[in-house]
């Protein structure tokens, strides 16, 4: 039988003398409602509630003071939450004349309280909420992802939901962030870059190629890039110079490779994770670096010899060619002396035939008379050139492997003058070989040779050869080879072997060491000082993918092939013409045995292999026996203790193949691994190192946002790339893109969320981003993520930095041609694909959907839309930035360069008009950052910046932004114009009031720039109504608590981050989105009593008009078909919904009339 | 023992505090002013009041929170618009309605509650009692 | 057997032989008064009648047909309570055939064992200004026009509702016969009322009867079935006018004038079943 | 047939003065057109020109509500049934009267009697005065409960040409009758005959009305059709207005409740025709159905009770038939099983 317990508090006896304690308790302990009663002397101390021991009661009469203290104690602990709060000192014993009287009230009420609680439903048990430890985050932005990150690596699940085809948000769209306009993930200009064509550039280079005007080039460069294990080529599709931080770091690689980074720059590490993202400063030594095996080049064409030599000083020397040409000459300008007039070559070289035309003039000609110099080319025999004359027959029409030799040994052992090529050498066997190799292409007449003795004139020992051919000087000259071989790179496998071959004759040494059952060999290549060279060297290596180290050794550059594997590589790929050495090369290949010669440090896998196969033995319960190797061996392995090595991994792979899937994603995972054409160069030195120059550049790569700088190993590239990417490749972040919420259950703990999938018409898991089906794709649409201002194409990709990186097709604008169809190699495509509906089941949602800008067209007096010239400041920042529409060259729309630039400020903000009420509060810093960025630019362009109040508060940008404008000369007006019009030529007019002097007049510019203002996003308000969150005045989410709980909602277990509840920058949005995070994680770590008494809505009595939901404060009602449904975990229990549901449907924990009308009467009797 | 006025004040939580005010400031009031506290004056049912009037209170007293200090002024102003609709019924069934009064008080006017309930027990003095049940008993 | 209700019985036996709809609930003579009656097939439409005898309220029978196909012989206050309950969504508008009829106001029921006095117009016909129902699918116009004598009296009412209410039985039969006490779960009557007790005896009188008022109020549509079918003849019908009055007044709102305008934010009844 | 006693108008009034005056006496009053036992505060007050009172005098015997025990801390245990004093029931109509020796014949019942009902028995002289011009809705002749004289009074009056002809029924109609003999004579012979032929001229009149033939009722149970009843119950609103009105029905409610500091249990009258009446505690009820529930109440009434009490449930009084909102009318099933 229900009894209550009543529980007396004397607020530390100051209440005995008020009231009569003692009838009081004989009173009620008479009362057959009561079980039994307590009295306290300071309930509100927990000490003293607990000593109480209520476990065995289950409601409780509590009178006492008005603390609050209490109704937590007993709501909040389990079982005790049915209990009824009596004010027995304010409202008896304070408020009564005498101690009878209060006395006497204290009864009355307390019996009032007795009869409502008796008759109180069962007490809820107050068991704690189940948590879905998983986490939703609607809105992929920074702040978004951000938070997700977050989630993630505290070891939760995280969904992001994103309504476009990539996360980024915002944040993407912009070209550099401030205050500082570096971009944080840079390297110096002198790096160098390997382009598909074998040519070597470097960042700086690359940068001025693609920001200027000539913007062809824009994404046909290609550069090295890295790609699930594999060596990709990567189109450069923007570079970017900008301001360089204090200092750099220097990263030195056991393989010699030295690059120098910005601190925050990532690099691809191995971790027992598989390959991840360290910033270059959290870099230790050791670390292993995925370096690439082999760098191919695209097939290069044959070198002709002729395009090797310098057009001038060399002339053709072939009578007939010339007479042709003059004739030739004299049809196109009827006289020779017309010709030379044209063509400005000397009127008697033209005449003479006893004179030659230079190579240059020749081309001239031909070009004049429309014949085709590839033709001609081939027809030229002779040579001669000036100065030392005599005539060269041109035998090797274009760069053979005999010259390649002849110029490795060159390379090696001589030295290149501008009149005459030096070879020396001790052993004459060498000058032998060189000799026989070099008559073989020059007979010896032709080349004027000359000996000069041991001992000779200068007093060196060993034989000297002097060689004066113009030719193989040249050649020689052009392909670098005495300076930093560079030009060798491109050329073709068999030439760089040749050229090695030579090389290696001339300087290398080969050592064997052999020990009964074990030998080892060493290629060693003993250089002059210069590091650059040697590193050049083992580039060259590389390219035929034989690797080597490179390192200093006594003042001497050392290059040596030590793995075993690579040794052999080379004899096979190269070998040797030496008499001396090539026999030994070959005892080696006797001697050692290619699979079981160690590869050292270039046979290590990645650990992540470890994981993998313990995956696998899990999965397929394959006994450790069955593998291959020995037990401690593979249990270091799967411990991920030790790296494998090729060999074994490819035992393992054999091994294992009778258990396994074969399409057991972890099988084909390590397949994949083992056909890697990396290998995990490690860590040797990190060294800190000054800037050189003030700038740093960085390229963007196309898809795989990363590149391989001089080859050496996987850097990534672009701002907000790796936090994306990052997002995308972590395993506890699972993106939906092209989806949205479409319907919120359940509360806090445990939200049922319905997520529409929008089709893509892509299957984003066949899709490799490979971009076929673009090129084929005939339609264009507009590019929201480029402003509009550069159409792409029906099937695209957001933007080159997208995560997920795949392919959309948007099918407002697709015809169904199917063409991508046909062109996709990985039958990725479906047209018919259809919405789905996914069923998300988390304990938290983070709402980061961020916000809309202001629509310019509602302030007609700008006439946005209407004046081409008048742009946003989201469409200039498109503009700007260098992978940009306009590569980054601002231009205006009728082409013409923008020289004179207007911003003007809070366009639909801090207003009331159509805009929102309050400050937009990035604006002021990114216009004076985009004012900086046009300057960078172009030094010539005025900048007019017309502003309310300046607004620069953040950290730095007083100096770097504000201080840093002025000095730049930006013009700063405090005005906000009334008018733009427009003149005949298509400038601007700017009408303002400066509201300093008080001065009307108007200014023309080129270009005038809106800095928008926020505004809540179109579907902010059906997403609130969703998740029962509230919106405030402008529309934007409501915060619990405008500055205690600025992250939280009213609704328990959704949190807020990001613009989405107001004007936010970068900087806050990503502290928001941590923030948020923080909320999530300590929500999921804790448990939540749920509140005893929230509204219920009985569903048979809801009619559904929908009265409660505008009651309710707390939007803790939302519709359910036609009923309406309380969000218990969102319900504060106010009531409100009660008196507004007309049907009375709704029901209130105790405060039914079912007890209310018990409480009441039971005062009233006497 | 001479009649004195039973009084019940139906509290929401925010005026409550300033009931409780109104004690911790030291304002007397009648012993037999009664207060059920309720988390909004919207939870309080008409019937409720009616029953109290049966059950013999002599008038009751409705403190709530002012319409314009509420995020949505609902609660209150349903309450205002039930009270005003209970009166006249009272009124109807000649019962004064000067016995049933709303009171728009926030956590901080102790005084003006205690003003107002002593005004209000001044005026059911003049009034009398309202002796509902004893009005009502079925004779044989 | 007069003109309309010859009109009406046509209408009836045409709307069942149609088959447009299953049932017409309508009255049929009893004695020497009527009462409800449910014409399923159409030579039963011969049994119809209409006369200022029929008092009560059919509309308090369409919710025990909710979604069958149903016609309804409507006076003015039937027709209003039909336009409520669909306000309410206890009746769906599409499946009720509305035949209006034309109505001058009705006699009390005479009581058992009255003494006699002379039959007249109900007061509350008295009050009443709809005498056609505001919505009608059929329309049957009566034959003698204001014919029936108002005596518009009943100024001598007296003003002790307390006595009045004691006269109470709590019989239930003011709820029953009301269109809109369809409630599951009342709070003043029933298994488990949270008001009063539940034993149907004569104490809380005056909690029932107000919380009731409060309950129609902005609701009632002053048929008077409430009063009629008191046994003790407690005039119940002029407290809940009194109530309406205040809507009429507060929200210019007038139970069951239309479909259009929305019920005023506050409505004292009790959960009724959806 | 027993002695048979005369009284005048006069004395009549001298005699209910006298009770006025001694005892609680109750009789019809008229209230706006209207008769409901009262407790007179003066003889005056009594109307006897009536055709019947609007409800039954069932209250008295059987109060709406009365506790039947109480007990609490300090209280203990107690019971009070009955009122304790003595009353005299006047002008009740014999069919009511009758209501009551049916009701007799079921809650005094042994092995255990219902002794608040029984000690009200006891305190409570009955009265009753024969039906002198019965109404339309009435039909006692069918029960034979009147017009002129039923069952279960102790006292009975018939108006004749200027005064009544009395019988005393019980030894408590004895008692009354010697407490005031000076105001009774013999009743002669003219008295005889008036009475006599007020009695043929009713039986005819009310002859015509509906019969009941006892061997078919008591099969109504098996031999009901449902049609009948599904149309009647189709109508029925379920308001409790016939049993509440009706003289014999005894349906009832128990229930308790905690006030004052006490535990209460009472009862008070029900309906056999409310939802909740047959419900139990598991929720489960054999009567779910209005249908079921309205076959009941007529079933009980007319083959039931007589076939267990060895008398009809319905006295004739017609109360039910003419409150019914929905008008729904007992004398069908008679006409039908009649």
């Amino acid at each position: 039988m229900r009894r209550v317990t009543v529980v007396l508090c004397t607020c530390g006896s100051t209440l005995v003398e008020e009231m009569d304690f003692e009838r009081l308790r004989d009173v009620f302990s008479k009362s057959p409602l009561v079980k039994r009663v307590l009295v306290s002397d300071n309930l509100c101390r927990r000490s003293a509630f607990e000593n109480l021991g209520l476990e065995n009661d289950d409601r409780f009469v509590v009178a006492a003071c008005s603390s609050r203290l209490l109704d937590a104690f007993f709501k909040g602990s389990k079982g005790l939450n049915i209990a009824e709060f009596v004010n027995i000192r304010e409202q008896c014993a304070w408020a009564c004349e005498t101690r009878e009287e209060a006395t006497l009230k204290a009864i009355r009420m307390i019996n009032g309280s007795i009869g409502k609680i008796i008759r109180a439903p069962q007490p809820h048990s107050g068991e704690a909420l189940k948590i879905v430890e998983e986490a939703l985050v609607i809105g992929g932005g920074i702040a978004g992802v951000r938070c997700a990150l977050d989630i993630a690596d505290a070891g939760y699940r995280v969904y992001i939901v994103e309504k476009e085809p990539s996360i980024g948000g915002v944040m993407a769209q912009l070209d550099k962030t401030f205050p500082t306009l570096d971009c944080s993930i840079c390297m110096p200009g002198d790096t160098e870059i390997f382009l598909d064509d074998g040519t070597i550039t470097t960042l700086g280079e690359l940068a001025d190629k693609l920001s200027d005007v000539n913007r062809a080039r824009v994404g046909t460069l290609s550069t090295y890039s890295f790609n699930s294990y594999s060596v990709k080529q990567g189109k450069i599709i923007s570079a970017q110079k900008l301001s360089s931080p204090k200092t750099l770091v220097e990263v030195e690689t056991s393989t010699g490779a030295k690059l120098c980074f910005t601190p925050d720059h990532k690099i691809l590490v191995d971790s027992p994770e598989g390959p991840v993202w360290i910033e270059c400063k959290q870099l230790k030594v050791g670390d292993r670096l995925y370096s690439p095996r082999k760098l191919n080049v695209k097939k290069s064409s044959r070198e002709w010899i002729i395009d090797l030599l310098p057009d001038y000083s060399i002339m053709v020397a072939d009578k007939d060619l010339n007479k042709i040409i003059r004739n030739k000459l004299k049809e196109k300008f009827t006289t020779l002396r017309n010709a030379s007039l044209h063509l400005n070559i000397p009127y008697d070289i033209l005449q003479k035939t006893e004179y030659f035309l230079s190579l240059s003039q020749l081309k001239k000609a031909c070009e004049a008379i429309g014949l085709d110099w590839a033709e001609v080319r081939r027809k030229v025999r002779t040579l001669t050139y000036q100065g030392a004359g005599g005539k060269i027959h041109l035998k090797p029409r274009f760069l053979n492997e005999k010259l390649a030799y002849i110029l490795g040994l060159i390379a090696s052992d001589g030295c290149v003058e501008t009149e005459r090529i030096r070879f020396c050498n001790t052993s004459g066997q060498l000058i032998k070989l060189f000799l026989k190799s070099y008559k073989e292409i020059f007979p010896a007449r032709a080349a004027c040779l000359s000996y000069i003795e041991p001992g000779g004139p200068n007093q060196r020992r060993g034989t000297i050869v002097q060689i004066k051919n113009k030719i193989l000087i040249e050649v020689a000259r052009r392909l670098k080879v005495k300076e930093d071989l560079k030009p060798i790179f491109r050329l073709d496998e068999k030439l760089v072997a040749a050229f090695l071959r030579g090389f290696f004759d001339g300087d290398g040494y080969v050592t064997l060491i052999r020990k009964p059952g074990w030998a080892s060999a060493k290629i060693t290549f003993a250089l002059g000082n210069e590091y650059e060279y040697g590193y050049g060297l083992h580039l060259l290596l590389k390219r035929l993918g034989i690797l080597s180290n490179v390192y200093e050794y006594k003042d001497r550059v050392v290059v040596d092939i030590s793995s075993g594997k690579d040794v052999l590589r080379f004899i096979k790929k190269i070998g040797s013409n030496h008499p001396k050495k090539s026999p030994r090369l070959r005892k080696i290949v006797k001697s050692l045995s290619f699979q079981r010669s160690s590869g050292g440090l270039f046979d290590e896998m990645p650990l992540e292999c470890g994981r993998l196969i313990s995956n696998l033995r899990r999965k397929y319960r394959i006994p450790l026996r069955a593998f291959p190797l020995s037990h401690s061996n593979i249990a270091r392995v799967i411990r991920q203790e030790c790296r494998i090595t090729v060999e074994n991994l490819s035992r393992v792979l054999e091994a294992v193949k009778r258990f396994v899937n074969p399409n057991d994603p972890d099988y084909l995972r390590l397949q994949e691994i083992l056909k890697t054409e990396f290998f995990l160069d490690k860590v040797k030195e990190l060294r800190t190192v000054p800037s050189t120059d003030n700038y740093v550049y960085d390229i963007t790569i196309d898809p795989t946002h990363c590149f391989i700088p001089k080859g050496a190993f996987v850097v990534s590239n672009c701002i907000e790339g790796p936090l994306l990417s990052e997002a995308g490749r972590n395993r506890n972040i699972t993106i939906i893109p092209n989806a949205e919420v479409v319907g919120v259950k359940g509360g806090v703990g445990d939200f049922r969320v319905k997520v529409r999938v929008n089709p893509t018409y892509v299957d984003p898991d066949k899709c490799n981003g490979c971009g076929e089906c673009v090129s084929v794709c005939p339609v264009y649409q507009p590019n929201r993520y480029d402003a509009d201002l550069k159409p792409v194409k029906a099937i695209y990709c957001p933007f080159a930095q997208a995560v997920p990186l795949k392919y959309v097709i948007n099918k407002d604008y697709c015809i169904e041609c199917g063409l991508c169809m046909k062109a996709c190699t990985r039958a990725a495509i479906n047209l018919e694909d259809e919405p789905k509906t996914v069923e998300l089941n988390v304990g938290a949602i983070v709402v980061a959907v961020g916000s809309d800008l202001f629509d310019p067209r509602l302030k007609p007096e700008y006439h946005y839309g209407e004046y081409e010239n008048v742009i946003t400041n989201m469409e200039f920042e498109r503009i700007i930035c260098a992978s940009g529409p306009t590569g980054g060259v601002l231009l205006r729309r009728d082409g013409k360069p923008a020289k004179r630039v207007a911003f003007i400020q809070c366009v639909g903000s801090r207003e009331t008009g159509p805009g929102i009420s309050e400050c937009s509060y990035y604006c002021c810093a990114a216009s004076m950052k985009e004012a900086r960025l046009i300057l960078e630019h172009d030094k010539e362009a005025r900048v007019f910046i017309f502003y309310n109040e300046l607004r620069a508060f953040g950290k730095g940008w007083e100096d770097l932004l504000y201080r840093r404008c002025l000095e730049d000369g930006v013009v700063f007006i405090r005005s906000r114009p009334s008018e733009v019009r427009r003149t005949e030529e298509g400038n601007l007019l700017i009408v303002y009031e400066d509201t300093l002097t008080g001065r009307r007049s108007m200014l023309e510019v080129d270009m005038v720039v809106l800095a928008l203002g926020f505004k809540p996003s179109k579907r902010m308000a059906e997403l609130a109504e969703r998740l029962g969150v509230t919106v405030d005045r402008d529309g934007f989410v409501e915060e619990a608590h405008a500055k205690m709980k600025p992250l939280e909602t009213r609704v328990r277990g959704i949190f807020v981050a990001g613009t989405c509840h107001g004007p936010r920058d970068i900087v806050e949005s990503a502290v928001e989105g941590s923030g948020a995070a923080a909320l999530v994680t300590s929500l999921f770590r804790r448990s939540i009593p749920r509140l005893p008494e929230v509204a219920e809505v009985s569903a048979e009595k809801c009619t559904g008009c929908g009265r409660c939901l505008l009651s309710c404060e707390y939007g803790a009602i939302v519709m359910e078909g036609d009923k309406a449904r309380v969000l218990g975990s969102v319900c504060n229990g106010c009531g409100a919904c009660l008196a507004a549901c007309p049907q009375e449907a709704i029901t209130l924990g105790n405060w039914g009339l079912g007890q209310l009308a018990p409480q009441v009467s039971a005062m009233l009797e006497d | 023992m001479a009649w004195k006025p039973r009084i019940i004040v139906f509290t929401c939580w925010c005026s409550s505090s300033g009931v409780d005010q109104a004690g911790f400031e030291g304002f007397k009031y009648p012993s037999n002013v009664l207060t059920v506290r309720v988390p909004c004056s919207a939870i309080i049912n008409p019937s409720l009041i009616v029953k109290a009037f049966e059950k013999g209170a002599d008038a009751v007293f409705i403190t709530a929170c002012r319409p314009s200090e509420l995020r949505r002024v609902a609660p209150s102003r349903i309450t205002e618009a039930r009270v005003s609709l209970l009166q006249r019924l009272l009124k109807t069934i000649g019962v004064d309605e000067d016995r049933l009064r709303i009171l728009w008080i926030s956590s901080n006017e102790g005084g003006l509650f205690s003003k107002e309930v002593t005004r209000m027990i001044r005026r059911v003095e003049e009034l009398g009692p309202l002796n509902i049940e004893g009005r009502m008993v079925e004779q044989v | 057997m007069n003109r309309s209700e010859a009109e009406l019985r046509s209408i009836a036996r045409s709307l069942l032989e149609k088959g447009v709809v299953e049932l017409v609930i309508g009255y049929e003579s009893s004695g020497k008064s009527v009462r409800p009656f449910f014409a399923s097939r159409p030579e039963e439409a011969e049994r119809l009648v209409w006369n200022p005898e029929c008092w009560f309220n059919l509309a308090r029978y369409l919710r025990a047909f909710k979604g069958r196909r149903v016609a309804i012989v409507a006076k003015g206050c039937d027709g209003r309570s039909v336009v409520e309950l669909v306000k309410e969504n206890q009746v769906d508008k599409g499946s009720v055939v509305v035949i209006a009829v034309e109505c001058n106001g009705v006699f009390k029921p005479a009581k058992y064992g009255s003494s006699g006095s002379a039959r007249r117009v109900a007061d509350y016909c008295e009050r009443c200004t709809t005498r056609v129902s505001p919505v009608a699918d059929y329309l049957v116009r009566s034959d003698n026009q204001g014919s029936l004598k108002r005596t518009s009296g009943s100024g001598e009412f007296s003003k002790d509702w307390l006595s009045m209410f004691q006269r109470c039985l709590k019989c239930m039969a003011c709820v029953k016969s009301c269109p809109f006490c369809y409630c599951t779960e009342c709070s003043i009557e029933g298994f488990k009322p949270e008001l009063v007790h539940r034993l149907r005896d004569t104490r809380e009188l005056f909690t029932f009867h107000l919380t009731r008022a409060l309950h129609m109020a902005g609701r009632c549509v002053e048929c008077g079935a409430c009063e009629s079918a008191c046994p003790v003849e407690i005039p119940l019908t002029r407290l809940y006018h009194e109530l309406n009055e205040w809507f009429r007044e507060k929200y210019s709102y007038i139970p069951g004038r239309s479909f259009e305008e929305p019920p005023p934010p506050l409505v004292f009844k009790e959960a009724g079943e959806g | 047939m027993s002695r048979m006693l005369f009284i005048s108008e006069e004395g009549l009034k001298l005699l209910l003065e006298e009770l006025v005056s001694s005892k609680t006496v109750i009789a019809p009053v008229e209230a706006d057109g209207y008769f409901d036992f009262k407790t007179l505060r003066h003889a005056g007050e009594a109307s006897l020109n009536y055709s019947n009172t609007r409800l039954p005098p069932k209250r008295f015997f059987l109060p709406q509500r009365e506790v039947v025990f109480k007990h609490g801390p300090g209280a203990g245990f107690s019971q009070e049934p009955g009122y304790g004093f003595e009353a005299v029931l006047f002008g009740v109509r014999p069919c009511d009267a009758s209501a009551l020796s049916i009701l007799d014949s079921i809650l005094l019942k042994p092995p255990n009697p219902d002794p608040f009902y029984e000690s009200r028995r006891r305190s409570i002289t009955v009265v009753s005065l024969s039906c002198t011009r019965p109404m339309e809705e009435c039909f006692c002749n069918v029960f034979e409960t009147g017009p002129i004289r039923g069952s279960g009074e102790d006292l009975t009056l018939t108006r004749i040409g200027g005064g009544f002809l009395v019988e005393a029924r019980s030894s408590k109609g004895w008692v009354l009758v010697n407490g005031f003999e000076s105001l009774f004579r013999n009743a002669d012979v003219e008295h005889m005959q008036e009475y006599s032929e007020l009695s043929r001229r009713l039986t005819e009149e009310m002859g015509s009305r509906v019969k009941a033939v006892k061997e078919r009722l008591v099969r109504l149970e098996e031999t009901l059709d449902e049609g009948f009843f599904q149309q009647a119950a189709q109508r029925c609103v379920e308001c409790s207005l016939c049993s509440f009105a009706c003289p014999v029905c005894y349906c009832f409610d128990t229930e308790d409740y905690f006030e004052k500091n006490c535990y209460f249990r009472a009862k008070g009258w029900d309906t056999c025709l409310s939802q909740s009446f047959t419900r139990m505690a598991s929720g489960l009820d054999p009567r779910a159905s209005r249908v079921d529930r309205f076959c009941h109440r007529f079933c009980h009434k007319l083959s039931r009770i007589p076939l267990a009490f060895n008398a009809y449930g319905c006295v004739g009084c017609g109360r039910c038939v003419s409150l019914c909102p929905a008008g729904i009318d007992i004398r069908e099933v008679l006409r039908r099983w009649g």
